[in-house]
This record gives C-alpha cells, structure tokens and sequence, in this order.
C-alpha cells in the first residue's frame, strides 16, 4: 500500500506540513494545493526539506499559477501537476489522505 | 474507478469547495465515476440556493448544481451539519415548523450513514476541507 | 449490529484527529462520523495526534462555556466495539501531557509507527 | 466605554462566534456600550433564522437575537459577504429575485461602512475570527 | 470625497493582511475593507506580513481557477489615497520574495520596527 | 500607546502565536483564548517562550476549563481572567489587535 497525502494549508500559516512529512510511509508522495503551493519556491523557508527522497512531492499547477508562481523555479525533483494530473495520482496511489 | 468526494468547507470563505469542483470536474472528463459528494461541517453551505455572488466571480453553488445535473451526480448534505447551519429541504423545513427552506437543485439532505456507504463503495475517497 | 446498515463489504477505515476539542467543531462531528461508520460494522480504528490528543483530556468543562461536553462519549466507544484507539507518544509529550491525563485506555505508538499504520488502511477521514 | 464587536466565523464551527457572543454579554453586563457587532466573511452565517441545532447544545443564533432584544443592540450582517453566503432579507430577497429570505430577527443588513462608521465611534474595536 | 461618508472624525486604521491570497477569502474582502476605509475619509495603512507579503506577487493568475484576479486592484490603491503601504522585510525573505517581486511599491520595514507601527493606531483590523 | 493581542489558536496548530510576539511592542499584553490556552501547559513546548518579561501574559480561564486544564499549574507570571477580566483588558489598553 502506499498513500497519496494532500496539504493545502501554507507551512508558513500551518504546522500541516511538517506534520504530513513526520508520518508519511516512505513510497508514497505528497501533492501541494492550495496555499500549501507556497511551500515549493526556492529559496523559501521549506523548499528544501520537502525534498526528502522519502516521498515523490507534486504541486498543483493552476493554484502555483494563481498565486504568481507560473514560471517559478523549483526544486529539481518537485513535479508540476494539472487537476487531470491530481486525478490520475489519486487513482495511481492505493489511498488518499488529506492533511488540514 | 469509482471516487467519493467529501468537502469538510463553505463556498467562497476558503477554496476548498473550489478544489473540490475543479477535481470532481476533471475526474468525471477523465471517465471516473464519482458515486457521491458528501458536504460536511460548513461544507453543507455550498447548497444553498440563496447566494447572489457578484457578477464577476463564480457561482458556486450553481456550478454543482450544473454539474449534478449533467452527471446525474448524487449530491449529499449531512442532515445534523445542516441543521446547525440552517440549510433546509421541505422535509425539514416541516419537521422543525420552519418559514421557508433554502436548499439549491440536484442536492439532497440524508445522513452520515451515507459517507461511510459512499467510503465502501469506492475505490478512493478524497476529502478537501481547511 | 443493525441490519438496514449491512452493506456486505468490510474495510479498514481509520479516523484522524488533529484538532483541539471545543475551538473547532471537528473534534466533534468526528466522533458522530465514528460512531456511524461502527455502526456499519465497518473495521474500525482511530488516532489522536498532534492537537487531537486534547480530545482525550481528563476534567473538560465546556459546560460553563453553554458548550456539550461530548468528550464523555469517548467513553462509550468500546460498547460500539470500536476498540483499536490509538495516541501517538510524541503528540502527548510535546504539550506536557501523558496517557494518565486521558479519560480512556488507548495504545500509545510512536511517531515512527504512524506511517505504517495510516498505510494499511483503506479509507482515511481526517478532522 | 464604547465598544464595536466584529464577527468574521459562522456559528458552530469555529469558537469565534461563541468567544464575541460571551465577550459581548459580559461587555453589557459590565456598563459597557456595544455600539454595534458586525458580521463579516462567514459571520453573517449567525443572522439565519433556520438553524435548529441538537436541544441540547446552544442556540447561537436565538442566543444573539434575544441579546439584541434585551439591550437595543444593533447586529449587522455585511450586505456582500451575505451575497456570497445566501443570507437574505425581505430587500435583498426583492432586488435579487429570491423566492425565500432567512435572516433571523434582531439582525440587519448593510454595508461595510457601518464597519467603519462603529470603528470611528467607538473607544475600542475588538475582533473575533478563524 | 463623498459628503455623506463625512464622520467627522479621523482615525488611523491600520489593515493587517497575513494569508496567502485565494486560499481563503480574506485577502480580497480586507481590499474591500481598505477602499471602503479610505472612501470614509480615514487615515489608512495597509501592512503586509506572513504570507500576507504573498497578496502583492507580480503575475497572479487565478483566471483558470475562475477566481478573480483582484490583485490588480492594489495598483488602484493610490487613486484612493491609500499610500501608506508597507511589507515586513523578514516575511519576504523567509518566503524567497524581493520587493521586485511585488506589483506595487511599497515601503518595506524590518521586523523590529512593526511593532511601534501597530502601537501608533486607533484601530487594527486583521484579516 | 500600549496594545491588547488577542491570540485564538494553537501555537501547536498554526504559528500565529509566534507571529503575534516576533512583532508585538513592549509594554502590551498578550491574551490568550480558545485553542491558544493550550500553549500555558507547563511541560509543554511553549510554555516557556511565552514569558518574555516582554509583555504581560493572560490566558482566559472557561477556555482553559473547557479542555480540561480548570487545575493545571501555569507558570508564575501566567494570569488567569475570566470574560469580566477580558473586558477589562479591552479598556485598559489602548489598542486592541486580533491574531488569527
């Protein structure tokens, strides 16, 4: 089994984050919405710990659009989704689980 | 594959009732059936025929209720969330000898016992809240 | 238990608590969906972590507030056969408390037996 | 003193609405004036007179009506966050074409100049939110 | 401006913005506040921190989401009179944010100068 | 001019709590209510950070009867207030800011 966690809350405004990563099974992934997509900008506070190898991390590209951030740079291994890609990680993972 | 939606948030105070629409939009074009949209806690609040969003912004309520229609979508408000919220059905606007009721097309109030079913049913269960 | 709710399949629903009682109605409603899904004979189990571990706090009194105390149905839980309730250790020591501040018996995990729990689950409901 | 109130959570799911109805109570009881509480983002969910929460939790909404009975108290819900929201009065119900309205006595419906106006008049602004 | 919002009295307002835009409402209905404040003739500022700072990022694009783009209305403050605006320099850095990045100029302050700026009204409003 | 914050949640939950006293000038008050009653808890992990000798710290007693600390030890400095004492906070301070 393996989890897709969902966090949409910015780890700037919310512990979710950081509480997502602390108990996240090692072979699932984390998908940012929302606020949460704060978390990906480089040279940010929190770009750097999401990339823990443990998990694969995506963000969710129409709420990175909304808030400035079309053409940002990322962290190498953070993957740029759609709402078709969100769908298709949602049937890809054996379970989703939303952190608030 | 089979998805149930819960969405935990009322419209326009925070995006959750957006994300939800935006993915049960998607997952149905991708041809996923969604067997049901549980509103929960102030999630109840997107069924509300009353809102008179301006012009210029999205119609939330209207969007689900567009889309249940297209997709014979079950959508469901949970009935003690309802009650606490004051979102009403002529069932209920009855029951509790209420002036007026409020509920928009293509929604439906029942009771907890139909999340969990939804939960079993699917495949996946995805929740979107705050 | 009642058979209007036999639908048939069983699976493994585990319920996430992550708030403090009384500021939010999450903690709350949670508990009503718990009670409904073991109504259902569903497999289930539930876990306090971070804030959530306040739901288990001895001594609330919410009444003076005209707020339901509601943290004494915790107690009812086993008469719902809903019995594997779980609290993770670091939650509890990080705000100052331990199992002896809980209303009810529950297995205390560590934070590093969390994931694997969450991922032998089939559906999880975060509050 | 002259004290103004600003609400911006609905009842029940957050403790914001709670927190100003009992920091309000005490305010009175206490020879304070309250020159006015105004409802803004989700806060005009108080104002709906359909909510008919368990009998054995508080009456949040009836708890604020009788407030306003009892010492004259002006309750302000905010005329656009009440469009977004679907609270409605008999004007908003005419203007918008609505076949309902459901907003609770005791309460009134305006815009955010009265946020304004109570903030200048009063001594204090206290605000309670999410 | 308009007579009949004429109260007399003039008051610093300060706004206090801290969340990130479109996630949650309040950074738009505070811009409404704002312009309401200013219409009354009060004297407005307008302080951005936490992830407030995010509310002015050039290239907002919330049109595919159907959410309104209002973040062309801050360029709209200045006609209203509401030129005090200010950005907490810390909140910018920790997110990896310039002022360059911002779609209006504003004057950025250290975080140790924050507080003498909020002791200095007669009304803080927080969104 | 001295200020009345009002904080509302958990320092546990979200970072208001730190965000409210990075920034709040010496010579206010910090009030705590609803779920911020939990950063009082002697034991816990924010207990002790709260008492700066910055500010004046409070913390509303039927919030902190509500979850079950009616009896908890609070650090010295720590005052408990019920509403009534809350009102009189509100005027004898001459500002009041809400962080959420």
């Amino acid at each position: 089994m393996a989890t897709l966690n969902i966090v949409n809350k910015s780890p700037f405004e919310k512990h979710t984050l950081s509480q997502c990563l602390s108990r996240a099974a090692p072979g699932g992934a984390i998908l940012l919405i929302e606020d949460a997509v704060c978390a990906v900008i480089k040279g940010g506070a929190y770009a750097e710990q999401l990339v823990t190898g443990q998990q694969k991390v995506y963000v969710l590209e129409p709420d990175l659009a909304a808030r400035g951030f079309a053409d940002a740079a990322l962290p190498d291994s953070i993957n740029r989704v759609d709402y078709n890609g969100f769908v298709d990680l949602v049937t890809q993972y054996d379970l989703v689980h939303s952190w608030f | 594959m089979k998805i149930a939606v819960v969405v935990n948030e009322g419209p326009y105070q925070h995006q959750a009732a957006d994300s939800a629409w935006h993915f049960v939009s998607a997952a149905l074009a991708r041809g996923h059936e969604i067997n049901r949209v549980f509103f929960y806690h102030d999630g109840v609040n997107n069924g509300s025929r009353l809102t008179t969003p301006p012009q210029d912004d999205r119609h939330i309520q209207q969007r689900w209720s567009e889309l249940a229609r297209q997709h014979n979508l079950d959508l469901v408000l949970c009935v003690a969330a309802c009650q606490r919220r004051g979102l009403v059905d002529a069932d209920e606007k009855k029951r509790h000898g209420k002036d007026a009721d409020n509920i928009a097309d293509g929604f439906r109030i029942s009771g907890l016992g139909q999340l969990i079913e939804a939960s079993v049913e699917a495949d996946r269960v995805v929740s979107f809240g705050d | 238990m009642d058979d209007e709710n036999d639908i048939g399949v069983v699976k493994r629903f585990l319920y996430v608590n992550r708030r403090a009682p009384h500021g939010s109605i999450y903690a709350l409603e949670s508990l009503e969906t718990v009670l409904i899904g073991a109504a259902f004979d569903q497999d289930v189990s539930v876990l306090f972590v971070d804030d959530g571990v306040f739901q288990l706090k001895k001594d609330q009194q919410p009444d003076a507030l005209g707020m339901k105390n509601f943290s004494k149905t915790f107690r009812a839980l086993e008469m719902y056969d809903v019995e594997k309730i779980y609290v993770e250790d670091e939650s509890l020591s990080e705000r100052g408390l331990s199992v002896d501040d809980l209303l009810i018996d529950v297995e205390s995990l560590p934070r590093n037996k969390i994931g694997a729990l969450m991922d032998a689950q089939d559906v999880v409901l975060s509050f």
